[in-house]
């Protein structure tokens, strides 16, 4: 990594921490919020890139579980990633390695359409399919009811994806950052 | 994040490790647990620390302050849902664990903390993460939190001028693109210095 | 007309203006001063970007404290840096920007867009990335975006700051030929010189209010 | 002594700098020229932040295409915005920052520290938050961290740009008191009336290479 890169991961995981300042809204099945921070992945992968993108959600994870309180309503410590949102955070990482990833791969040619559904696929597919069942095991409840009560983060996921392309879009546009691979 | 206050207490000569250890052993704790009286008891034994430490009531204060209507909010919630016990566990815990965090980067030098960190990084190496490169990050994560929030209010200023309030779009693009201006620049002078990420161990 | 009565600021704990009290009608006004004396807080007063802690300020009558967005289609605003001005990726995009907010009808944000890239000689450039203009253009860019939608005053913060010397006089001519009263914040002495009214800042008070024959010497005294 | 040999730049499909072929000897160098005029692309090359397209750069005889690092230690750079120079928050901490990179031993950091904080005044602020020191401040304490690292030359783009005049003035002396070579890029004239050799850029080329008595004023009029 350039320092550069280093100095991209830096902003990117900064960037995470700082859409925490948006309030967390807490569900009260699942005990999971409904949080801006989850757009964090999108952003990194879909700007910066598989690389950046990754190692800057990793850093995040990483300062989170050394106790920075840097997670929405300033909490932080282990005790987050033992917690029943602690599948989601975990894959923050991996989603925004896979989804810089994908758009690294599709610059040249990457419609509204394609991008969203990368977005889709590493933000939303790709992170419930480890955070659903990380619920039940943590809250000791069945999947299918750990899969219904997270249903309703979609409409904000939703959102959240069509705000991260149209930013990402823009960005991009403005101020070029990724070599397609 | 919190400024760093010069001081010899024992808390500030406490060696950065312990200090990140300790806090992370609260919080496992406090989680895994979830006990009226550990939370209490983390609290008080905070609130000794910040004395020991000599902190300024204000900066106490100034490190709550945001999270103010987040701690009423939550207690209502649990309040309303377990009763007031429950509703008292989760504010003491949540004021106790940001009171903990914010007394590390009180009373630790952040070059002393990053220090720590990359230390305690170490066994990342084989992994392919150079730790030198990992203490940089963290000292310019922590930096560009308060920027970033000072970007954004710049930025949200001068499309109020233009008669522009609140779309997230807008605003966001210019915001990120700043960033990554700055974020080229500071690259820049950051190898002027002879920064060497291949190098170790800096 | 811009009445600011009993005016103080405070972030926090610090106080950043002081007691200030003044009408500004003349055509052209300066602002100069030490970095942090001020300056910037009170350009901010004057649209109501800032509502301050003690005091009112008037504009045409409309308190900024009540009347925020009505004061701001009266006084537009040109920030020292063009980045943070800058909202859509492509020129012509961006001045259309402000037009869209206050409302206007589809040919009417046309027609002033063609005119103010006419007026700015940015014509060439309407289909460019707005980020990637030199400099000067980009401060051209903000201000064509600002004078696109007509406002009574424009204030100035540093337009010229990070311009060389032939897009400083072109800020500076832009700003001359301007119909509108101008309120400029500027470091740059030699382009205030023929302005009717300077106001000198320290500390957070005017220490001198005068013709800029008289205030920028005392400025530069002072500051020695 | 800094060679220039058959330079030429371009960032993607743009040419920025066109064979320049030039020695830089003097003691005060400055460069003038428009906004992208490749002002800044030139002052990169010096130190090897940039490796330019076509042609070498070469420092004391060392290449900055291969030797990179080792010219960097030659050549020190202080940038136009002091913000985006802090690296660590405090400020011995970020004077220390470039010292550490050397390699050097604990107490010789520690003395150096100590030495630059005395020589701009700043021993009082050693533990003080970097990013609440005045914009005049910010920009000694970037001067300072590089003049620690005791490069042999050192290449100022724009210091003062974002200063007011006692802050302009404060760098300016710092500059005119460095024992080192130095190359400044300014877009203020009156700073550069006392230096060795004025270049002056247009459109990626040097088209004036004088002494300021007579380059300065040929700049002028090609800005008219
Ligand atoms: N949002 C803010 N919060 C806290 N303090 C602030 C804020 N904005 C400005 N200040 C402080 O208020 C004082 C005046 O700032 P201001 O920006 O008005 O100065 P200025 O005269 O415009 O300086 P410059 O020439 O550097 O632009 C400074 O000390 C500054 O640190
Ligand atoms: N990283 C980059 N990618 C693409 N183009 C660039 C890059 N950096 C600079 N340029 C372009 O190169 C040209 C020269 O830029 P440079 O920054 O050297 O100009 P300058 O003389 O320093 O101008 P100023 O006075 O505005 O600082 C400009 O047209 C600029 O847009
Ligand atoms: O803040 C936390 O404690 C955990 C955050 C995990 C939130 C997940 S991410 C995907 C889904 N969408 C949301 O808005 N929240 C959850
Ligand atoms: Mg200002
Ligand atoms: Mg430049």
């Amino acid at each position: 990594m350039s320092t550069r890169d280093i100095v991209f991961v830096a902003l990117f995981a900064a960037l995470t921490a700082a859409l925490g300042l948006f309030p967390p809204v807490t569900l009260p099945v699942v005990g999971v919020p409904i949080t801006a921070q989850s757009m964090g992945p999108m952003l990194a992968g879909a700007i910066a890139g598989a690389k950046r993108g990754g190692a800057a959600l990793a850093l995040f994870v990483v300062l989170v579980c050394a106790g920075l309180p840097l997670m929405a309503g300033g909490r932080g410590g282990l005790g987050i990633v033992m917690g029943p949102g602690g599948g989601f955070v975990l894959m923050w990482p991996v989603a925004a390695f896979v989804i810089g990833f994908l758009v690294e791969r599709n610059l040249k040619a990457l419609t509204v359409w394609k991008e969203a559904l990368i977005l889709v696929l590493g933000g939303i597919v790709l992170t419930y399919a480890v955070g659903i069942p990380w619920i039940a095991a943590v809250a000791r409840i069945d999947l299918a009811k750990a899969a219904i009560g997270s249903a309703w983060f979609l409409p904000g996921d939703a959102v959240k994806v069509v705000l991260a392309v149209l930013i990402a879009r823009a960005v991009r546009r403005a101020y070029p950052t990724l070599q397609p691979r | 994040m919190t400024p760093y206050v010069p001081g010899r207490s024992p808390v500030h000569r406490c060696p950065p490790g312990a200090k990140i250890l300790t806090l992370v052993a609260a919080g496992t704790i406090l989680f895994a647990w979830p006990r009226l009286d550990f939370a209490l008891a983390a609290l008080a034994g905070a609130g000794l620390l910040y004395g020991l430490a000599a902190i300024p009531a204000r900066l106490v204060l100034a490190q709550l302050r945001p999270l103010a209507w987040i701690l009423a909010v939550l207690a209502l919630v649990q309040l309303a849902l377990d009763g007031w016990q429950a509703g008292l566990l989760v504010a003491a815990r949540l004021a106790a664990l940001v009171l903990l965090a914010g007394l590390v980067t009180l009373t630790t030098r952040s070059s002393d903390l990053i220090e720590a960190l990359q230390r305690g990084l170490a066994w990342l190496r084989p992994l392919g993460a150079n730790p030198a490169k990992v203490g940089l990050a963290i000292a310019l994560t922590l930096r560009f939190i308060p920027v970033l929030a000072a970007i954004t209010a710049e930025v949200r200023e001068a499309q109020r001028a233009r008669g522009l309030e609140g779309s997230l779009v807008a605003l966001a693009v210019p915001v990120v693109v700043r960033m990554l201006k700055m974020s080229d620049d500071i690259a820049a002078a950051i190898d002027a210095r002879s920064y060497d990420p291949d190098r170790a161990d800096g | 007309m811009i009445e600011i009565r009993q005016v103080g600021h405070a972030f926090g704990e610090r106080e950043v203006l002081r007691d200030l009290t003044l009408d500004l009608t003349e055509r052209r006004i300066a602002v100069v001063g030490a970095n942090g004396s001020g300056k910037s807080t009170f350009a901010r007063l004057l649209n109501g970007l800032l509502v301050p802690s003690r005091g009112t300020v008037r504009v045409d009558g409309l308190d900024t404290r009540r009347d925020g967005k009505a004061v701001r289609r009266k006084v537009g605003f040109v920030f020292q840096n063009p980045d943070n001005q800058i909202v859509l990726p492509v020129v012509a995009e961006d001045l259309a920007f402000g037009l869209k907010n206050l409302g206007l009808a589809k040919d009417e944000i046309a027609r002033r867009v063609d005119e103010a890239l006419r007026r700015y000689d940015l014509q060439d450039l309407a289909e460019h990335p707005a980020h990637l203009l030199s400099g000067g253009q980009k401060q051209l860019l903000a201000l064509a975006g600002v004078l696109a939608m007509a406002p009574d005053v424009i204030v100035f913060d540093e337009p010229t700051t990070l311009l060389d010397l032939r897009n400083k006089r072109r800020i500076a001519q832009a700003i001359d030929a301007l119909p509108q009263r101008a309120v400029v914040v500027s470091h740059d002495l030699a382009f205030l010189e023929h302005f009717d009214r300077v106001l000198v800042f320290e500390d957070g008070r005017i220490v001198v209010d005068d013709k800029p024959a008289a205030a920028l010497p005392a400025y530069v005294a002072r500051m020695s």
